[in-house]
């Protein structure tokens, strides 16, 4: 156990596998794969493993995600971290040919695959492209391809693992405004489901719903709303495609209340689609739901701030509700 | 005009360089009679600066290539007269009859067979059934794909446009037009990581020269110095366009030469010019030289695709295409290039050649005709999907849920 | 008055602009712009307006959008038409610049452009990439486009005017499986509304909410349910972004109960969208979702007609619903 | 290599060739003392077969040109003093210091002001400043909006990587590499469809040449002959890669030329060699010539991009970049390209061309330095934002609901 980022806890993942898999290949661009973490040796990939297996590219996206969705069918498992600045650019590969190419093949394709995508979102002073936060809804919507959401490292560990593991294709999302978070996360190995939601916290009042970069402000907002004496229990979606349906049924039966947080645009953010799979579930419970407006976000910090979730207008929601 | 570049790049000209003589026999210069400009005479040409590898193939070999070409064509000639008689029929295709010697040509000098890290990998396009058969996929369950049935290749999932047999490393088709060509690159990227001698091999039309993926993967090709061939059938269209629609070069091959990357013009009728120009760049693939590019010039014979139902020369079916408004295709250029059929030109040359006599190119012919025969009537009894299945292969495991009942 | 397809009525208000308007561009690849119906003239937006505005290009769906829209930013009205086989071609410039910039330039950026993108759907035989139908939820997530999906010719002519003429940037989604529809539709140019639902039969025991593809099954199916005795509320979404709520809380506020019908893959579908505008509004409704299962089309006709939602299936959630 | 190409395509030595005589008197060789290769001296030079078009300027338009250069250089000085030592100054920046040259040559041929319909429009990139000066956007309000206030020229919504202003033709800034090509080329399908002379200008770094929409751009403006200007700033890096990672080409204009596209190498240091390639593509381009591409060899002098509380010499500051991983810029580079300043160039060509005399620079210099410094003063005073007014400009009507409260 060690104080790691969630950027460190991935890179070690990665490590380990391409050590014990020599045909596993890495491609990125802006970002090298390179962490540090007081008490753990640095982990530099272009270094350890060698420009063949490890290469530095230009400024085109489609052709990394490609790159390894092809590397991937030659039996090679490969990964690629896709800057936030590019992050849609291999959308149209992802989900017309990868997500698509198992069930076109009757089974026949296999693509151990990992497309980590950097979200931004959550910084003032960058506009629109460089703060949004929205591409869960676009990926979730692919059939054939896991899309996963890691909010913290032990989690993005433990998925890293098993996406790059995994014959299916998987877009891993990072929230780049989960950059600081530091937590303890084994040195060993592990594997967390691509399959399931965590609860974070337990209560039979309201359940909150809410993934990545929602996380933290979330879980804040839950423990004033837990000192002023109700009952929260908060899920973590974990796993956007596909999702968790029963953890968040069986939660919102007990609580009859659901407020779903996303930092995502309102139509059809993920909570969209946790409050419809809840409502066709469970009988005469409430809903909220939170989310950045239809609208890009403003490089003011002024306006960029108010229009942001934060644990504050989600407390204030979670109080209207109860 | 680049000096970063090393190679000799060919010019647009090289179709039509003198041969160099053969050692199977110098070979008699037949006039073509019809409107084809700028493409070589009919005879099996070596260009003066390719070695002339097909020389060297032994006898069985230079009749496999025949073969080949005689799978694809009846097996395209017996589905278009299924189209057209049998009403049970529901199989459509992107007809290749035409390019044949191109997927022949190419394949041969490929490892189509044995484990999986080692042999060959192809990508190939919306037009894939001569991919498919040169590649060495099995005809009876492609013909069952291609119908629809549980048995098929694909398990009935994937049709004609997404035929996949990684077994053979036919990866497969694609419907689209673009992405396969950055996606082949990754298998080669793969294959150089590993230190693999394979080579990976895309085929696409002159329609994926405009697409921006034909940038991404010659340039990377290049800079990663990739086992990459990229095989451009120009076929002179690309669904209703001529292909100068879209490109400003006369000879594509021009484009990917600007790269750096060793490029050729070749007859695509004629396969011994393919099966050299192939074979040299897969020798320097495997050796670590990079990758290549083939332009062959080509031309299909029937419609953009075809359907069941279809009745000739109507839409979808064997004629001219009333869609095509902006540019379509002149009876004169048509019968122009049917004079210079694949077939004709490798029964030809074989027999010029000696590795066959006519009455040897008979029996291939005969023996083929009942092969493909016998596939689609083995893929006529073939039972029918379960419609539950298509829940099943979204993911490796398990099943998706139903929705479709609310 | 004359009888007209979805796609005549779309050229004939695309031919009345552009002889109104000597700036107006169009761009097609593979599919012409030419049209007929009997009793009116053959369109033919290539002949009639010369290959200066109107031009045939290569398969670069992305160019065709982006130099759609860089017209537009000159002041050229413009459209193209995208065939479905690039459907999400363009979409990162759509997603990331068109729908972000007039919001990043402080309302500085008019965008008269509208991308006619092509969904296909429907069509058994042709697996995966030729015969999904999900276009709508990718498109609809985004901010500063405004989204339709007309499902009548009436509509998809009224709303081809609105589109041409609006300063805002429109994705024009046009479900292919309609286009052997044909009804009465005016010659003379006419506005429809880029922001309202339509009540297409009107009930008070159960609302039903589709659009594009999915309407004239759902018609279907509410027809029988009439003839039954179920007073059944048909709701056609016609504008993606923004979804008039209104129409849909009202709706539900009356009848209690709610079936959401789409063709695109079930998790964010527009049906998702829909159910959570309503839940979060009206207490104490019940819920059903009818979808495309989230797995891309197979091609063996066995197969995708029974994964693909039709009017029996349709009736047969709604009276499990009332 | 393509016959389809009747342009002279420039070679990559165009940048070393003889110059022409000017008719402002022959200028004296600088000798080079820093490691700066392949590049002209320090000089006005006229590539043999460009026209001198910049010795057929007036003194005061010559004038202009170096006060272009220096509002840029000011404007970036400033700013970065405020990062370094104004804890309420907000803004970032991706410098332009040293790049100068190329935007104040290209945008001084084009016309920047008039009707909408008769404008020049230029598309920037995520390093706009320098483009949005010399196209004339309005500094105080360029300087407020990239503090982000109310009444910068974009309402606070923009800053940098975003500024705006169609008024000018500057319809701006794109933080993304590669989408503002092919839109740009859509601005030039517009002119040529409706018959106007006007030119659609697109700035790229040399990082664009690896996106896909390179080729899309460059191959659609060919094609079409479209009135578009590629102007590829070549400063040698993109973020933390030298740009021999992403292409096989020394001069990138080699690219461009295999489109049959006319394309010249310039030392984007020199502001006339800038200008006369400029010219004589806007020339091309207004006269329905078809799509030019420039390549302007240059650097620049400060980190990627930086931001308020930057410290000299740390990460996003004005010294080495700890993110520089893979390849990062050698100080012997940097301070050879210093030692070429486009300032320095310009005011000792304009000294000898007689349009100036060092006193007179030194005026323009003091002129410039006390604009930028009012402009910093009033942007410093001008309101926030409202935060409410983050729900408008979605739609060019209304305002979109408030979602973050539930
Ligand atoms: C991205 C994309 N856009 C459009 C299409 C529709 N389409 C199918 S085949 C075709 C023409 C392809 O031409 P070419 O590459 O020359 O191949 P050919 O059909 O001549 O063999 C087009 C445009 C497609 N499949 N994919
Ligand atoms: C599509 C995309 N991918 C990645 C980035 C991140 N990025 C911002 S600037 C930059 C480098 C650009 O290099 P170049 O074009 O040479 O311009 P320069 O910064 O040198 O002026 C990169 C990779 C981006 N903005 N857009
Ligand atoms: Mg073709
Ligand atoms: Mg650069």
């Amino acid at each position: 156990m060690t104080q790691k980022s969630w950027m460190y806890s991935v890179l070690e993942a990665v490590q380990w596998e391409m050590q014990n898999d020599p045909k596993m290949i890495w491609i990125f661009e802006l970002t090298p794969p390179v962490a540090s973490t007081p008490g753990r040796p640095v982990i530099n990939l272009e270094t350890e493993f060698g420009r063949k297996r490890v290469v530095n590219t230009g400024i085109d996206e489609n052709w990394m995600a490609s790159c390894c969705l092809g590397a991937s069918l030659a039996g090679s498992p490969s990964a690629t971290y896709i800057p936030y600045q590019g992050a849609l650019m291999p959308f149209q590969v992802i989900q017309n040919v990868a997500g698509k190419l198992r069930h076109m093949t009757g089974g026949r394709a296999s693509m151990p695959v990992t497309w980590i995508i950097e979200m931004t979102g959550q910084t003032p002073g960058f506009a629109g492209q460089h703060s949004c936060y929205e591409e869960d809804s676009y990926y979730a919507h692919i059939p054939g391809v896991r899309t996963v959401v890691p909010s913290t490292p032990f989690d993005a560990k433990g998925m890293m693992h098993a996406s790059l593991r995994s014959p299916d294709p998987v877009v891993f999302l990072y929230p780049a405004g989960l950059r600081t978070l530091v937590e303890d996360v084994p040195d060993e190995p592990y594997e967390v489901s691509l399959e399931k939601a965590a609860v974070r916290m337990e209560g039979s009042d309201l359940t909150i719903v809410s993934s990545g970069a929602g996380m933290p402000e979330v879980v804040k907002a839950a423990e004033t709303l837990r000192d002023e004496g109700m009952g929260v229990e908060v899920v973590d979606l974990r796993v956007l495609k596909e999702m968790d349906t029963d953890t968040l049924v069986n939660s919102v039966a007990k609580t009859k209340r659901l407020l779903t947080v996303d930092q995502s645009y309102f139509t059809l953010c993920p909570g969209a689609e946790v409050i419809a799979r809840v409502a066709t579930n469970v009988d005469g419970a409430k809903y909220k739901r939170v989310a950045f407006p239809d609208a890009p976000p403003p490089a003011s910090p002024e306006m960029f701030l108010w229009m942001r979730p934060d644990a504050d207008k989600i407390a204030g929601a979670a109080r209207g509700l109860v | 005009m680049d000096n970063t570049t090393g190679f000799s790049v060919e010019p647009p000209e090289a179709a039509d360089a003198p041969s160099s003589e053969s050692r199977r026999g110098f070979l008699k210069f037949a006039a073509l009679t019809g409107a084809v400009v700028s493409m070589t005479a009919n005879r099996a040409l070596a260009d003066g600066d390719i070695a002339f590898h097909a020389q060297d193939l032994s006898d069985e070999q230079l009749v496999d290539l025949f073969r080949t070409i005689l799978k694809i064509r009846w097996h395209e000639r017996t589905q278009a007269d299924e189209m057209l008689s049998n009403p049970d029929y529901r199989g459509y295709n992107h007809f290749y009859a035409g390019q044949e010697a191109v997927a022949s040509g190419v394949c041969a000098t490929l490892r189509n067979s044995g484990p999986f890290d080692q042999i060959d990998v192809v990508y190939s396009s919306h037009r894939p059934s001569g991919h498919a058969i040169a590649k060495g996929v099995d005809i009876p369950r492609m013909c069952a794909e291609n119908d629809f049935r549980a048995t098929g290749l694909n398990g009935g999932y994937a049709a004609e446009m997404h035929l996949s047999d990684p077994d053979v490393g036919f990866i497969g088709a694609d419907g689209m037009i673009g992405p396969s060509m950055p996606i082949a690159t990754g298998s080669a990227f793969a294959f150089r990581a590993r230190g693999s001698d394979q080579v990976s091999v895309v085929f696409g039309g002159d329609g994926t020269y405009a697409t921006p993926h034909f940038h991404s993967a010659l340039n990377n090709a290049k800079i990663l110095d990739l086992p990459f061939i990229y095989v451009l059938e120009n076929n002179l269209y690309h669904q209703y366009a001529h292909y100068t629609y879209s490109s400003p070069h006369k000879d594509i091959a021009s484009a990917a030469a600007a790269y750096g990357i060793p490029s050729r013009v070749v007859d695509g009728q004629d396969v011994i010019q393919v099966y050299n120009a192939a074979k040299e760049a897969v020798d320097r693939a495997r050796s670590g030289g990079g990758p290549s590019f083939i332009e062959a010039k080509t031309y299909r014979y029937y419609n953009h695709w075809g359907a069941p139902g279809a009745k000739a020369g109507e839409l979808g079916a064997f004629g001219y295409d009333p869609l095509a408004i902006t540019s379509f295709r002149p009876d004169r250029e048509v019968r122009a290039w049917m004079q210079r059929d694949p077939v004709d030109i490798a029964r030809r040359t074989l027999i010029e050649w000696g590795a066959l006599d006519a009455a040897g190119a008979e029996a291939v012919e005969a023996d083929v005709k009942a092969e493909i025969a016998a596939a689609f009537a083995w893929a006529a009894e073939q039972p029918l999907c379960t419609p539950e299945d298509g829940l099943e292969h979204v993911f490796t495991q398990g099943t998706v849920p139903a929705r479709q009942f609310g």
